[in-house]
């Protein structure tokens, strides 16, 4: 346990390291410029510390650790605001390829990943309202020289995989298919999103899957996807906490700092008051968080799995969008321009908020999954 | 020529709606972002052309002489049309300086090229470290022989890369005792040499304001405006029922609208849970808009508008952002996706109001400020 | 408009010299200890300035002004806390009998209002959870000697009333009834509220009601009863407009004069932003109802008339409650002791805010009225 | 004599539990509001009979000795059962005190009285006029012969009435140049001729706290504990881990647990909007008993709280403050009514935590006094 703590302070402050190195936030706004979202040389040097594959098994090149690792990188470069799609690949990707039933093809994914050689990308969606993967229009259908897929996929991130994993229903259920970009019969569009992230559009005409492509069965295919979404929830908490630390920071800093009417802003009771409001919002995201981060490495069943998702992403988005509004207010006007940090913060903040269910519709399914009969009890 | 003041205030109404509706562009109604002035320029002539350039300024001077109840008759039905705002501070504050406390050479100069569009005026109030802190001002202007030398640096200056001129406070004695005092109003041409202009970049992306640098540049001693020295007390004169439209309720009633269509387009309708959070909106904009009547009539009536007035920009802005905010969550996770995109037939930007909602709260004098004003001014808590 | 403008300035001048030569607040504690809500002698004393006759007519001896006036004379009550039912029966009951269809008896009752010689209480309500008086189980049927009564009401106020106006659903619709306090068959059991105020539960056991005490037939009652409460409703906002407007006051004085670190409570930043906040919530209701009260003044239709109401008590309800409890707050741990003058009013503002409709009730019905067709148009 | 801190943490927080489920009476279970002595008296003399009025005292002085993260199962599972609290300062604040700074005489004299329940003792910090700001403390103690000679007045002290004694701060040396210095700790029996004790009603009408007068009181020179002159240093000293309770999830999950119960007697749980404002705070219940248990964790380690707890404080009593709103907005008419009343078959009491929400906001360092705490100490904010 204590060994445990030691460990994940460590590896905190490697990714604090590894992001001050890193000219994160310029190459934000430079990669903006360009039709990239992310590079590929910073990518590898994910790859090269490893964090690529910490969820991905021995075997296949990686470190086989947990969530809880998983999560402090996500937080670390959420803080450091790194525009490549860590959570996106390594943690969504990868946790819906390992909850397959077609242990040859992960294997090779997962080394991918782990490897950083190839990026994979899930995609589930099909509507941007509903948050739920339970219910794909696009089919699996046998064809003349085998199965195809036929449909349509939307807001799948990062545009630039090198391949998708897409879910499609059988009359059996659900399953999973690995489909490479430049797949016959499949039309990629890509578009930017606020935080300069961007996500394709893939338009499926019968693009055929051969058995060897497909990474879940349609006995298995929802529940990967299922564990998958849970766990990029709980990610993508995480990254949003570290967002929120350094806004927190930032805000904290412009306030020491910044004069008026010949005192600091700071020396404002009003703003030292805001202050901690802010600072009582990123503890709450924490502590969600820490628990979500237990569950997920201690509990297989889904539903609690699925609760304890919800919760860390019920707080991070509602937590994380109030930290940014309100961090630009403190910064006054000049946080309202693109050249103050804040902003690239907030974007990716709107962003991730929005992902895989906002903060009211985590709240809502947290609500669903309640026990009411006990509830009572104490009253 | 009409005598609008003589009409009533219903036919006067009618008169400008019609006359909105007939003239004013479908494609410029409800901008999504501030517009530039060659976007506006044309209709904007065409309003030159028929005279009503400016509807405030006396008749004397090129207005149209409206009354305070008429003009704001006149902006009401512009917001309801959703006319973009142009580049305006000629109209709205170097024609009333002039007419108020220039001299006649000035009045000639300037008014008439006001009313044509060929001078554009922007504002040079802000500065880097000097938010909502005048006293704080650090751009200076030193007589010398017949010009002034000024050197310093704006910030905040809206459009100033559209503009031709700017109108600017800079400290003419930096002795003076209090630090208010000892500034002074210059009118400047932004075509002299030393005047550079960089347009910033908003978090939306727009370039809507810019900073504006001043390196010795030099300023004829007759566009020093009024006294000297006594730059920030004729800048607060001309706050009038101007104060008023920082709490008018256009931009909380344009976001409702656009919630409104999300809510058509998603099915909202029919989700009790939504249908509370917009009950309560709904009632701050009904409550907003009932409480600006009661200070328009104020403006109506010739009274002059009190500190009071301050709430409303603070209800109207923070109204405006919970609606903002709630058009994202509304949005599902197509909240991430910029520019205006398709629900089903209808097309809906999610994320513009949500960062115009942000400099809301902070230009015009912060919220922050605004209370500040109202515990002091209104509540006359002690210190 | 100037001379009602001034008429106006004038009725609020003679009210809060009333309340000031009453020791209202010393009266409201004094009959917390006995059985009494109110006293019959300050009750004469309103009838004597004419403010219990101010909606009724002439003929009957009344002032046959406008809910306008009446609003600003429970306004000023408010503001002064006075304990006696004045929105109870000078607006409630008034309005309810002013409306129904016998006019015999409603000279006669409304000649007793106005007089003060006796207090009628509506008697309407049969679940607290419902604020809408549609649908009553208490009937009127034939019995030996002519209609009964029969079933039950709660909360009708004040529970010391003479009589009570009752309705009673028939086959025809609802119809209303006077019925003396003493009537054979009638049980009365009273219960003081939150705010000392006191309330009866009527029990009906074959109440014989003659028809010369039939105040509006089955065609009216629920007609006269809806207009009679959405004029209560818009009367409660305007009470707790001056409660509130009340409360505001005493903590600005005790922020102005209460020191701390040497300095007036007012000197902190915090606290003055936040005596601007409890300032904006009194503003809003006051917009709030004085659009109402033009409405209700100006227009007979009834879906426009319950609209405004709901406008404004939905939000006389939220914003009161939140500056009395603010005013606690501010006032520290005296404004949570008894002898704390914040109490006397927030007791009154928690019992009016949940009299004939929360705030969260009358924003669901103000969203239900809304046309919603034209909405989109501005956007 | 069991060996209670040898026990699993398990096996102990089965064995209390038992305990409590056993014999803690049920009608004393979750009270409305703060008992008096006379109603909790059988249930703690019971509980002292078996040597537990002390459970985080060292045996030597006849406590327990339960280790911290002993005593904190103890707590919980006391919360759990919804124990009603005792007049319990002479074991918090008394006790310790006496322990760390008395003398053996007083420890002698004090001691054994507390635990048996002979003396029970209430606190004297609070001063009108000095509710947050101790420097501005009025009561002055006098050096006379082998006497204080005391004279001031305590308020807001807990349940003064039922109390045998009282611990108060006094201001020994008025000439100190730090106004937090020159105070002193003194141990004053309330049946000294000139203490007067007057409860005062709060809004909800109970009378849960007294002031108390203090004129000419003579306290023997015995009764000063520790160093004279240092008694802030002392009061400061003895916030150990017992900061951690104001920030406990207890009154938030009744508050709860109450709400549920409303919701199933009015069947709210089918009203999606109330459904969404349920969401929002078992939410904020959740993760406020996370955050409890990392702090609790430090306090199980040995390790000091430092000033970062003072967050869930806030987050504690705004919480419980929220979710007793609520359960008024849920009541509909109900709410006017004081005390139980029945929905259906259950029985209610609508108002009794709106009331109880009030002073936690305020007490224990009021929320305004910890959120200047952690700008200064946590988040370092420059004055």
């Amino acid at each position: 346990m204590e060994d445990r703590q030691d460990e994940h302070r460590m590896l905190a402050d490697s990714v604090r390291d590894f992001v001050r190195a890193d000219a994160t936030l310029s190459r934000v706004r430079a990669l903006r410029e360009t039709h990239q979202s992310f590079s590929r040389e910073a990518w590898s040097r994910l790859a090269d510390v490893g964090w690529l594959g910490i969820r991905v098994p021995e075997a296949a090149g990686g470190l086989d650790l947990g969530v809880a690792e998983l999560a402090i990188v996500a937080e670390g470069l959420g803080r450091g605001r790194l525009p490549e799609p860590f959570v996106e690949v390594a943690g969504f990707a990868a946790a819906v390829i390992r909850s397959g039933d077609n242990d040859v093809l992960a294997r090779d994914l997962l080394a991918d990943i782990a490897s950083g050689r190839r990026l994979y990308a899930v995609a589930w969606q099909e509507d941007s309202q509903d948050a739920s993967p339970a219910r794909p229009l696009c089919t699996v259908q046998p064809g003349g020289a085998g199965p195809v897929l036929t449909g349509r996929k939307i807001l799948v991130t990062p545009a630039e995989a090198d391949a998708y994993i897409v879910s499609a229903a059988s009359a059996d259920g659900i399953a999973l298919y690995r489909v490479a970009a430049d797949a016959p019969g499949l039309d990629v569009s890509a578009q930017a999103l606020v935080d300069g992230s961007r996500v394709a559009e893939l338009r499926l005409h019968g693009v055929p899957v051969p058995d060897g492509d497909r990474l879940a069965s349609p006995g298995r295919g929802l529940e990967a996807l299922e564990h998958g979404v849970a766990e990029a929830q709980v990610l993508a908490s995480a990254e949003m906490l570290g967002l929120s630390e350094q806004l927190l920071a930032l805000t904290n800093d412009y306030l020491a700092t910044r004069r008026q009417f010949d005192r600091p802003l700071s020396a404002f009771q009003v703003l030292r008051h805001r202050a901690v409001n802010l600072y009582i919002q990123v503890e709450l995201m924490r502590a969600a968080l820490r628990q979500a981060v237990r569950v997920l490495d201690g509990d297989d069943d889904l539903a609690v799995r699925q609760q304890a998702a919800s919760r860390a992403k019920a707080r991070a988005g509602s937590a994380a969008m109030a930290v940014a509004r309100e961090a630009v207010q403190l910064h006054g006007a000049i946080g309202y321009t693109e050249e103050a940090d804040v902003g690239v913060h907030l974007h990716r903040i709107v962003a991730l908020s929005a992902w895989l269910g906002n903060a009211a519709w985590h709240r809502r399914r947290y609500a669903a999954l309640l026990p009411r009969e006990s509830l009572e009890a104490v009253s | 020529m009409t005598d609008w003041n003589a009409m009533s205030d219903e036919a006067f109404r009618q008169a400008v709606r019609a006359d909105l509706e007939a003239n004013y562009p479908e494609h410029l109604r409800y901008p999504s972002r501030r517009l530039r002035w060659q976007e506006v320029r044309e209709w904007y002539l065409d309003r030159a052309a028929r005279g009503w350039t400016a509807p405030g300024w006396p008749q004397a001077f090129g207005g149209v002489g409206l009354t305070p109840a008429k003009q704001l008759i006149y902006i009401e039905e512009q917001e309801r049309r959703g006319v973009a705002r142009g580049p305006d501070q000629g109209v709205v504050m170097v024609g009333p300086l002039l007419i108020r406390y220039g001299t006649e050479a000035q009045q000639q100069a300037f008014l008439p090229r006001i009313l044509s569009w060929e001078h554009i005026w922007c504002q040079g109030y802000s500065e880097p470290n000097a938010g909502s802190d005048l006293a704080s001002l650090r751009t200076r202007a030193v007589a010398d022989g017949d010009v002034y030398i000024v050197n310093g640096q704006k910030t905040w200056t809206t459009l100033a890369q559209d503009a031709t001129h700017m109108f600017l406070l800079a400290r003419t004695d930096p002795a003076a005792e209090r630090k208010q005092e000892g500034i002074s109003f210059l009118l400047v041409d932004l075509r002299t040499e030393g005047v550079h202009i960089r347009p910033i970049r908003n978090i939306a992306g727009h370039e809507e304001f810019c900073e504006v640098f001043l390196e010795d540049v030099r300023v004829p001693r007759e566009n020093l405006v009024g006294s000297p020295n006594e730059g920030w007390s004729m800048a607060k004169a001309l706050l009038g029922f101007e104060r008023l439209f920082l709490g008018s309720p256009k931009l909380a009633r344009q976001a409702l609208g656009r919630l409104h269509r999300l809510a058509a387009a998603r099915e909202l309708y029919r989700d009790p849970g939504f249908m509370d959070q917009l009950a309560r909106l709904e009632l701050d904009v009904a409550d907003l808009g009932e409480a600006y009547e009661g200070f328009a009539e104020q403006v109506r009536a010739g009274q002059p508008l009190g500190a009071d007035v301050s709430w409303l920009k603070i209800w109207a802005t923070e109204t405006f952002d919970r609606i903002a905010a709630l058009i994202v969550a509304s949005a599902g996770s197509a909240a991430a996706i910029p520019g205006p995109q398709s629900f089903g037939d209808r097309s809906v930007d999610v994320l513009n109001l949500y960062f115009d909602a942000m400099p809301a709260t902070i230009y015009g004098g912060s919220n922050e400020i605004q209370r500040n004003i109202l515990a002091k001014q209104v509540l006359r808590l002690p210190e």
